[in-house]
Formats: structure tokens, C-alpha cells, sequence
């Protein structure tokens, strides 16, 4: 049980890591990029190429990806994005579906569609642990990438709230026009949240490589688990991506100890039952509460009795 | 007046609406006899365009009951206000771009005033006729200009059969050719018993139809009654202009 | 004069009326002469001509883009299994089964119609793999592995490709037969009013949620029809399959390319993916990158797809959904 | 010199007509007074201005230099800066923040964070609060510090004493009397007895086009208000 919280608690890092890219883009550019877990993937078969195909080791690896994926998140918003933007609410997901299954099959081609893992490329890492009292097993792996997460959204947060650069970037999401009455430039601005974005998503995506295995048609699951922790923590803040993630990665564990298919559907229930919920409580809003909600549900209901 | 012993055909009283901490409008009490023609005006934020989305239910009010001939209106959705002759148009337009001008018209005689297909065109037919819209009936609603944008809006409003229209400041941007067209329009409108409530800053536009004017400010009713006597009124001179001289 | 009637149809329509009557006899005949090989491609293609008239319906005239139609597809098919499980001879159970997925999409649109469009796009599709999940825990579709619909072979093959063409002939001309009826009567021009602007149909006393509740439903029953007819002719389900995000992928792909919002549009669309699987479908990931890649381009710089073309040589649209008034010549435009 | 001239100015909301044709030549260093009614056209002319609102005709020019295609963030650079409608802070951030994003973004010059805080005094205690917690007054003197800070040779005022209580009104003037003569201002007023008292010129406008151009002491209260209300246009009045 507490074994199983720990480890929900560790792999809500990875998650958070992946939401935290998407929260970015919806949250600063307002656009809903459902190509961010085939990015994630292209991330991951990049390192993966480095390490066995050129021959780098992890590490080198990582330090290569995660600036190429950045470039490639500048490129798409100055590219795609911008023009998609401009096309209302539609455009941008057609668009980036379109992306999807372009990146995804592309990804295919070119990689072949074996399941690939960077786990065997860091040695007894990917299987020791510590043991805690109570016989309890932590593995240390999970424990880096937590830690890992945890350091990149604490950098993530004092970049957006200490600096120049991240009070252009909080002052662009709530309101575009003001901040470029304060001089700042909004494209610029979502081409680098863009950039962020996308090299997030490749670290999230080089964590499945680590701890589990990715294929090129990962991408959507991934999307979804994103989605999942966006919604469950509340949008616009790094510390409700990180409970969100954590919350999902909690559900999926102990939806595993149930059985291993159950795992994945506790959390799309913790989603569903989140967003039901705040649905429920928009609506009682709109009628004074909860209360008067229930009392105009039933009178509603009886006029339309006596109507028809 | 025979109508001032007769039952308002809309009654507002006591309305309150916030939108979250922000309290737009504070108690307002309104009522129109039927077939009367009140003016609204006041500066910008007073609140007209929200008393007016509370009274057709484009979203629940905190506080206070609408009544349309003497029925409660709280709790029915905008739809069923519309159905029961409550009509309204928008300061900004809002036509259905997809749809024809005379798609635009049938669909309200459709939903609004429950016709059937073929009376809802004969319908929407004499509506383009008194609007003028006939020539525009099988353009687009998106590829209107100003004037018959708001034009449309009239229409689709009076084509679902309506007792009492709301109109959201229909006067604004025209030329004064455009002006005088549409108020004849709603001359038109009112000599046939309609009762209408016309939110106008253009004054001038209002003053040729309204018998009676209210003027907001800050989400209250400073001055309500003859239309010379309001703008007369020191509160509405200061809402309008600020604090008189000396 | 005064006119006060709706014009006909005009010429062409008819025209074209009367050259899709002429195929579609022309098509039950087709099995009389066509090799087996010719049926089941044609099956295949009119299942995706269902599937982009319903996801056009959906999110061309009642604006409602959902990336999970998927949902239904599979639930169509594995409706059908389970009844056919209960002793329903296999192709009544194509029907009953798409019934009784209606009653799911009933009451999920309960829920998922009071989202707003980016929640709908992502939601409809969770609720889609929620359900998947949920199937693949019963013990007749083994998980992953997934199960056949053994109940299909106590038919000769001939006779059973046959039937499902002539039922999956049958079920694409019923919808979009009724398609045009729905959007040329009330609930047409109403839904397309609420994807133009919700607020603005409620206040001329449009009941948005239930118009788009009835679209939502139409398209689901529509969608699981097609799924469970996909089924008998590809005789297995698997969930992963079944369910798969592909299914909304290719039905936007479809009606974006052709036109979303256009009656042909989706007809057009449907019959350029086929036509391009056919072609270039031996290049396997490659031709569906292209895809991608196509509908990237098409959102981008063509969003009115094919139909986008031609209406912006100043054409009428084909098969139009208007209502045109008939005006006397004094009252045509002045401008 | 002028400080900024426009010739001819249109602007459009969709197929409106906000803004028809409207040509102003603003002396450096000038107060003006822009009044008129809702709808008139004010606000859409101090964003175009700000680079906020498309032009569709005509040209804006900055001490000289065209800026009518620059884009808003730039021409904060070129030295034009605003206090919108609604004020528009960062609600979720802290008045300093709010204060800084400008300053770094904007010029160089005399006007700093100290500098604002000395010039508007009740700024200072609030340098950590966050902005959405503010007061109507103390929301308006910070819009103001944000546009200043910038050190901009044109302010725009938007709305400058809509929703303030009288007392936040005496002081938001009291503070602004001393920037007179420093730089070129442009301030929207509804208070009509304020905007005689503290602009060197009026002018107002009505549905889109300059009605009245002068300065206070040659107008009367009386052509203001007809100008104002349009009354000179009722079927009396006949058409003016």
C-alpha cells in the first residue's frame, strides 16, 4: 500500500514533467497542441538514436535532444502554429492532428515499429533500489527522475517568476495586449514558451525511454496522460501540474493493484470525475449554488411538466 | 392612458448581478406597460447591456424577479423567454454568418414563434419586405454591412412573434440616412402596439420615439419619466458629463 | 409582385440527384458481375463515406469537434458481439447494436455537451479509451487479444460478403438520405444557427441542448452503425482497433478535405482517402505521414477543402443547404 | 514641433466605422482632452494610436517618423505609451512586477521605479501587493507609473477618472498637474468640468469625427454639451 503510494507519488514526476509542457502552450499561447505526445516520442527516439545508432552515451544524449527539440518547438510555432492561431478554434486541431499523424508515422518509417527502451543503455540503474524499513522497495531510478522533475519545474518556476523573460511570458497569458503596452513583443514570447514546451515534452518522452518502453505510436496515451494531469491539478499553475501529475500517477498505481488493465482506466475515472465535478459546480454557480440548484432543477422540471 | 390601470407587460424588480466580486447591477426596478416605448441611456459600464441580458436570461441574476405579463420569468432559459414573446437584439450583431439573411429570419419564426416551415417563410418573407432586407435574402448574413446587420437583427427579433422587443443600441455607426430608416422602422413598430425598451446613446435617434426614459449609471436608475426632464436632471448631467460647474 | 415561396431545387441538383440514384442502383447491381475483391473494397468504402457524412454532421452544421467518435464505432461492434453472444443471429444484431449504443451516446451527452470545445475534443476522446478499457475487461473479448465473430462463418463467404455490401450499400444511402432530410428541416438550420453562435439561438428561442443532444445521437447511432458493418466484414474485434483514435483521424481527415460544412464535402473526402489508400496505400507509414501531412496543408492554407475551391471560383455549392427565396427581378440586389 | 500628427485617420470594428477620418496635429508638450459620448470613438482612436487597433486609412507620425504600420510592443520603444480603458494590470502579479515588465521592455530615461514611486506617493506602500487587490485610484495611478516608467515622450490616457471616487480623482490630478509641459499627453475625460480645468486644448467627438476643437477658455459649457449629446440634431434643431 504505502509501497504503491510511493511509487504513484514517483512516476506523478514523469507526468508532471509531460503536462507541464502542454500547460505551457494552452496556457500562455491558448493553443491545444494534440502532437505534444508524439513529440514527447520524437524526443525519445532521437536519444535513441544518439545512443545506439551514433554511439553517445545517455547523458551526451540528453544534452543533445533536449536543445534540438527546443529548436524544433521555436521552428513549429514560427512555422504551424502561428498561421493555425490566426484560423479560430478549429484550425489548431486539425491541424495539429494532422501533425500527429504525420510525426507518428513518420516516426515509424523510419525507426520500424519494435518497442525500444534506453534502459538497457544505464546499466544496473534501470533495476536497483533501496530498501526502506517495513521491506519496502524504492527503485533509484524512479527516484532520479523524480528528483529530475522536480528540479526542472522548480528552474521552470523561478524562470517565469523571477525574470524578465518569465514576466513577459505571465504578462503575455493573462493579457497580450497589455503587455504589449509594456513593450512586449507576444510572438516572440509564445515562440519561446513554444520552444520550452517541446523540449519538455522530449525530456518526458526520454523518461519512458528510461523507465519503460516507447514506440512511435505512443504519442496519443501520452497526450492523454498529459490532458489527464492538466485537468486534474487546474490550469495556469506549475504546482497544480505537479499535484495533477501526481494525483494521475497515485490513481494509475493503485488502479494497478487491482489489476494491470485497471490501471490506466483509474485514471481516465479521476479525470472524468474531476472535470464532471467542475462542470456540476460551473452550473450550481450559475443558479447561486448548490442548493438553489437543486430547487430550480425541480421546479424546472415541473413547468415543463404543466407546459406539455 | 387605459394602460396605466392595465397589468406592465414587463416588470423588472429588485434585479442584482455580479459576476464574480464584481457587482454590475444594484436593485434595479424597471417595468413597461404594454405598448409603451421606454428609452435607456446612460455612460458606458452603467450596466444597461447586462439589465438587459438578465431580462431575456442570457444568464441567471443574483437577486430579484422579472415578470412578462404578470408571469415569472426565473427559471426559464433564454429560449423559453424568447418563446414566451420576449425578444431582444444585440449591440454588437450577432447573425448566424452561415445562414442567409432569409435562413436567418425562418429559423427564428421556426423556433421562436413555433411555425411551420411554410408559414415561417411567409412570415420571414414580410419581414425582409418591412426591413428591407428583401434584396439581400439570399446573401450570406456575414456579407452584410452595418446598417443591415442591425437591420437583421430587428428582423430576426420581431420574427419569432415577440410582445415585448429589447433593443441594444441599434443606432450606433450609421449615417444619418440609416438613422432615419431604421427609425422609421421602429415608429412602425410601436404604432402597432409593440412594446419596446431601446438602449440608445444617441439621444437625439431615441428622443423621436420613446414617450418615457430611464438613465443608468453605476448599475442603479438615476432619473426614470419624461425624456426633456431627465436629461434636465443635475445626476444624469453629472453621470454623463461630471460634476456641473460652480 | 410579391413572391413568397422557397425556389426549387435548381437544375443541376436535380441532376445530380438523379446521377447518385442512377449509381446507387447501378452499385446493388454491381456484386452480379464484380470479383469478390471489388465488393469488399467498395464495402469498405461506402463504411467511410458513413463514417465523414457523420463526423460532418457532428462538426460541420452543429459545430461539435470531437476526436472520439471512435467511442462509438467500437461500441457498435462490440454491441453487436455481445448480442450476437445472446443468441441474435448476426445481422440483426448489426442494427440493434447501433440502437443500443443511441442509448449510450444519451447519456453521455449529458455530460459532454456542456463542455466547452477544447474539453469536448479531448474529453470525448478520453471517454472513448475509458470504454475500451472498460470492454476489454469483459471476458468474451480477452483483454487485448480480442475475439471473432465465429457466428458469421456459419455463412458462406459469398453469401456473407454479399450481405453486408448490399446492408452497408443499404445503410450509407438511408444516411445520407436522412442527412439531407434532417438538415432541410427544422433541426438544420437550427443546429447550424447554434455552431454560428449559441448565445445567439437561445434568445431567438432555439433549444440549443437539445439540438445538439439529437445531432450527438444521430451521429453516434450513425458512426456505430458503421463500426458493426466494419465489423461482419472484417469478422474480428479488437479493442485496440476498434476503439482506435485512427477512426475520428480519418473521419476529420475525410470532411476537412473534401469541406466541412458542405453537404458533398465529406462524400468527396471519403472517396479521395479511398482513392489514395488504393494508390499509394502499398507505401504503408509513409503514405499515412502523408496524410498527415496533407491535412496540415489543407487546414493551413485550404480550410474549406475541395468544395473551398470551387465556391471560390464563385460556383454555388452543389447539393446546397439553403433556403433560397425567390426574388422578382426588381428585388435582386442593387450592389 | 509636433509630437505626433495624424492625417485622416479611419478605423474599423468589422464593417463600423469607429473612427472616420479624423486628422489631429498635437504641438509637443500640449495637455488635450479628448470628451464625447459613448460610442464616439475615443477609445478606438487612443488605440490606434497605441498600435492596439489596425488603421485602415490615413497615417500616424511620431515627431516626424511614420508609425502607422509598427506594431504596439514597438512603438512602446518609439516612445509612445498608454493607460488603457479598464487600466488592464496584472492582476496576479505584484504592483512591482507590473512596474517592471515595463521598464525593462520600455526606454531608458528619468523615470524609474524610485522616480514613479516619488511622483505618485501612494504607490510606495503598495509595491508588494498584488494588483488585483487594488483599489480604483490606486489601480489608475499604477496603470499611469506602468506608462511613465516606460519614459514615453507621447502618454495616453484612457478613461482617466471613470469609477474613481472624487477624493482618488483629486489626487490622481494633483500628481498629473506635474507632468504638464514634460511630455505630450493625451487624456480621455468624462468629467467635463476636470478635463476644462487641466488640458491646455479640448477636443470632442461624436460617432467618429471631430465635433469641437479648442481651447477651454474659448469654449462655452453650452457648445460642449450640445456638441456632447448631438441635441442640435433633433428634427427641431434641424441638421447643423
Amino acid at each position: 500500500m504505502l509501497e504503491s503510494l510511493i511509487q504513484g507519488i514517483l512516476l506523478g514526476g514523469y507526468y508532471a514533467v509531460l503536462a507541464a509542457g502542454l500547460s505551457l502552450m494552452f496556457g500562455v499561447v491558448r493553443f491545444i497542441n494534440l502532437a505534444h505526445g508524439d513529440m514527447a516520442v520524437l524526443g525519445a527516439m532521437g536519444a535513441l538514436w544518439l545512443v545506439q545508432t551514433m554511439g553517445f552515451g545517455v547523458p551526451a544524449a540528453i544534452a543533445l535532444t533536449l536543445p534540438a527539440m527546443a529548436a524544433l518547438g521555436w521552428l513549429m510555432q514560427r512555422l504551424i502554429f502561428e498561421r493555425a492561431l490566426a484560423g479560430g478554434f478549429l484550425i489548431p486541431i486539425l491541424t495539429t492532428i494532422g501533425l500527429a499523424a504525420a510525426l507518428q508515422n513518420g516516426m515509424f518509417a523510419v525507426f520500424g515499429s519494435d518497442t525500444k527502451s534506453l534502459g538497457a543503455h544505464i546499466g544496473a540503474l534501470s533495476w536497483s533500489s533501496w530498501q526502506l524499513p517495513g521491506n519496502i522497495f524504492i527503485g533509484k531510478l524512479p527516484v532520479y527522475m523524480f528528483v529530475t522533475a522536480i528540479v526542472v519545474l522548480g528552474v521552470l518556476h523561478l524562470l517565469l517568476t523571477r525574470t524578465p523573460f518569465g514576466r513577459a511570458v505571465r504578462a503575455t497569458s493573462t493579457d497580450a495586449e497589455a503587455a504589449a503596452l509594456c513593450g512586449v513583443d507576444a510572438r516572440r514570447v509564445h515562440r519561446w514558451a513554444a520552444a520550452i514546451a517541446v523540449a519538455l515534452a522530449g525530456l518526458a518522452g526520454i523518461f519512458l525511454a528510461l523507465r519503460a518502453q516507447v514506440t512511435p505510436f505512443s504519442g496519443p496515451m501520452m497526450l492523454i496522460f498529459a490532458f489527464e494531469a492538466v485537468v486534474i491539478g487546474g490550469i495556469g499553475s506549475l504546482r497544480g501540474t505537479l499535484i495533477g501529475g501526481i494525483a494521475l500517477g497515485v490513481a494509475q498505481t493503485f488502479g494497478g493493484m487491482i489489476s494491470p488493465q485497471f490501471s490506466i482506466l483509474a485514471g481516465h475515472c479521476l479525470f472524468l470525475g474531476v472535470l464532471a465535478f467542475r462542470l456540476m459546480r460551473v452550473a450550481a454557480n450559475d443558479r447561486g449554488g448548490w442548493r438553489s440548484a437543486i430547487v430550480a432543477v425541480f421546479l424546472h422540471r415541473d413547468r415543463l411538466r404543466r407546459k406539455a | 392612458m387605459a394602460s396605466m390601470t392595465a397589468e406592465p407587460m414587463l416588470e423588472a424588480r429588485g434585479i442584482g448581478k455580479s459576476f464574480g466580486a464584481l457587482k454590475v447591477l444594484h436593485d434595479v426596478d424597471l417595468r413597461v406597460m404594454p405598448g409603451e416605448a421606454l428609452g435607456v441611456v446612460g455612460p458606458n459600464g452603467a450596466g444597461k447591456t447586462t439589465l438587459f441580458g438578465a431580462m431575456a436570461g442570457a444568464f441567471p441574476i443574483s437577486s430579484g424577479t422579472i415578470r412578462l405579463a404578470g408571469q415569472n420569468l426565473s427559471g426559464s432559459n433564454a429560449a423559453e423567454r424568447c418563446r414566451m414573446g420576449l425578444a431582444r437584439t444585440h449591440q454588437v450583431p450577432r447573425p448566424f454568418t452561415g445562414l442567409t439573411v432569409f435562413e436567418n429570419i425562418h429559423v427564428a419564426a421556426v423556433a421562436g414563434a413555433g411555425l411551420s416551415i411554410t408559414e415561417a417563410t411567409t412570415r420571414a418573407t414580410g419581414i425582409l419586405e418591412r426591413t428591407g432586407l428583401t434584396a439581400y435574402a439570399n446573401r450570406p448574413a456575414g456579407a452584410l454591412g452595418l446598417l443591415d446587420r442591425k437591420r437583421l437583427e430587428v428582423a430576426r427579433a420581431l420574427a419569432t412573434g415577440p410582445r415585448v422587443v429589447l433593443l441594444d443600441e441599434i443606432g450606433g455607426g450609421l449615417t444619418e440616412a440609416e438613422l432615419d430608416e431604421l427609425i422609421a422602422l421602429i415608429q412602425g413598430l410601436q404604432a402597432e402596439g409593440l412594446t419596446i425598451i431601446w438602449i440608445e446613446h444617441i439621444l437625439h435617434a431615441l428622443l423621436r420615439v420613446v414617450t418615457r426614459l430611464a438613465c443608468m449609471a453605476e448599475g442603479r436608475i438615476l432619473a426614470e419619466g419624461d425624456p426633456r426632464d431627465v436629461i434636465a436632471h443635475a445626476d444624469v448631467q453629472r453621470a454623463y458629463l461630471g460634476s456641473s460647474p460652480e | 409582385m410579391k413572391t413568397t415561396h422557397i425556389l426549387p431545387m435548381p437544375l443541376s441538383d436535380r441532376w445530380l440527384i438523379g446521377l447518385a440514384c442512377l449509381v446507387f442502383v447501378a452499385l446493388a447491381l454491381l456484386p452480379l458481375v464484380a470479383s469478390a475483391l471489388v465488393v469488399d473494397k467498395l464495402t469498405l468504402l461506402f463504411i467511410l463515406i458513413m463514417f465523414a457524412v457523420m463526423w460532418n454532421l457532428l462538426a460541420g452544421y452543429a459545430g461539435l469537434v470531437s476526436v472520439g467518435q471512435q467511442a462509438f464505432v467500437g461500441l457498435g461492434g462490440y454491441a453487436m458481439i455481445r448480442l450476437v453472444e445472446a443468441g441474435l443471429p448476426p445481422f440483426p444484431a448489426i442494427f440493434m447494436g447501433a440502437a443500443l449504443t443511441g442509448l449510450a451516446a444519451w447519456v453521455l451527452s449529458w455530460f459532454v455537451l456542456r463542455m466547452k470545445v477544447g474539453e469536448f475534443a479531448i474529453a470525448t476522446w478520453v471517454i472513448a479509451e475509458a470504454i475500451r478499457a472498460v470492454v476489454s475487461f469483459d471476458p468474451l473479448i480477452q483483454g487485448e487479444t480480442g475475439t471473432s465473430l465465429v457466428a458469421l462463418n456459419a455463412y458462406a463467404p459469398e453469401i456473407r460478403r454479399l450481405t453486408v455490401y448490399l446492408l452497408a450499400l443499404a445503410s450509407m444511402g438511408v444516411m445520407i438520405w436522412g442527412t439531407w432530410r434532417l438538415l432541410h428541416g427544422r433541426i438544420g438550420a437550427q443546429s447550424q444557427a447554434i455552431r454560428d453562435d449559441e448565445g445567439a439561438a437561445a434568445s431567438v428561442g432555439i433549444s440549443t441542448f437539445q439540438v445538439k443532444q439529437r445531432i450527438y445521437i444521430i451521429a453516434s447511432v450513425g458512426c456505430a452503425l458503421a463500426g458493426a458493418l466494419w465489423l461482419a466484414s472484417a469478422i474480428t474485434f479488437q479493442p485496440r482497433t476498434a476503439f482506435g483514435v485512427q477512426w475520428s483521424v480519418f473521419m476529420l481527415f475525410m470532411v476537412l478535405v473534401g469541406g466541412l460544412g458542405t453537404f458533398i464535402g465529406p462524400i468527396l473526402g471519403a472517396l479521395l482517402f479511398f482513392a489514395l489508400q488504393e494508390i499509394f496505400g502499398d507505401f504503408g507509414a509513409w503514405y499515412l505521414a502523408g496524410i498527415g501531412i496533407v491535412a496540415i496543408v489543407f487546414a493551413l492554407y485550404l480550410p474549406r477543402g475541395l468544395v473551398g475551391l470551387w465556391l471560390d471560383r464563385g460556383c454555388d455549392e452543389p447539393l446546397s443547404m439553403r433556403k433560397r427565396l425567390g426574388l422578382a427581378p426588381g428585388q435582386t440586389p442593387r450592389a | 514641433m509636433s509630437a505626433l500628427k495624424i492625417s485622416d485617420m479611419v478605423g474599423r470594428h468589422g464593417l463600423l466605422q469607429a473612427v472616420k477620418g479624423l486628422s489631429l496635429d498635437i504641438p509637443e508638450g500640449e495637455t488635450l482632452a479628448v470628451i464625447g459620448a459613448n460610442g464616439a470613438g475615443k477609445t478606438t482612436m487612443m488605440r490606434m494610436i497605441a498600435g492596439l487597433h489596425p488603421v485602415a486609412e490615413g497615417e500616424i507620425a511620431l515627431a516626424g517618423t511614420p508609425i502607422t504600420q509598427m506594431p504596439a510592443h514597438a512603438r512602446l520603444k518609439a516612445g509612445i505609451a498608454m493607460s488603457p480603458e479598464g487600466r488592464r494590470l496584472f492582476e496576479d502579479m505584484s504592483v512591482r512586477e507590473n512596474l517592471m515588465i515595463a521598464a525593462e521592455n520600455g526606454r531608458r530615461g528619468d523615470w524609474t521605479l524610485a522616480s514613479v514611486c516619488d511622483a505618485f506617493g501612494q504607490i510606495t506602500p503598495l509595491l508588494d501587493r498584488a494588483a488585483g487587490g487594488l483599489s480604483g485610484g490606486q489601480r489608475q495611478a499604477v496603470a499611469i507609473g506602468r506608462a511613465l516608467v516606460a519614459n514615453p515622450s507621447v502618454l495616453l490616457l484612457d478613461e482617466v477618472s471613470l469609477g474613481l471616487s472624487p477624493a482618488a480623482v483629486e489626487g490622481l490630478y494633483q500628481s498629473l498637474e506635474g507632468l504638464k509641459g514634460h511630455l505630450t499627453m493625451i487624456v480621455v475625460e468624462q468629467d467635463l468640468t476636470r478635463a476644462m480645468a487641466f488640458a491646455d486644448r479640448i477636443i470632442c467627438l461624436a460617432e467618429g469625427i471631430i465635433e469641437l476643437d479648442g481651447k477651454p477658455q474659448d469654449l462655452t459649457r453650452q457648445q460642449i454639451t450640445d456638441a456632447y449629446f448631438g441635441i442640435h440634431k433633433t428634427p427641431e434643431g434641424g441638421h447643423a
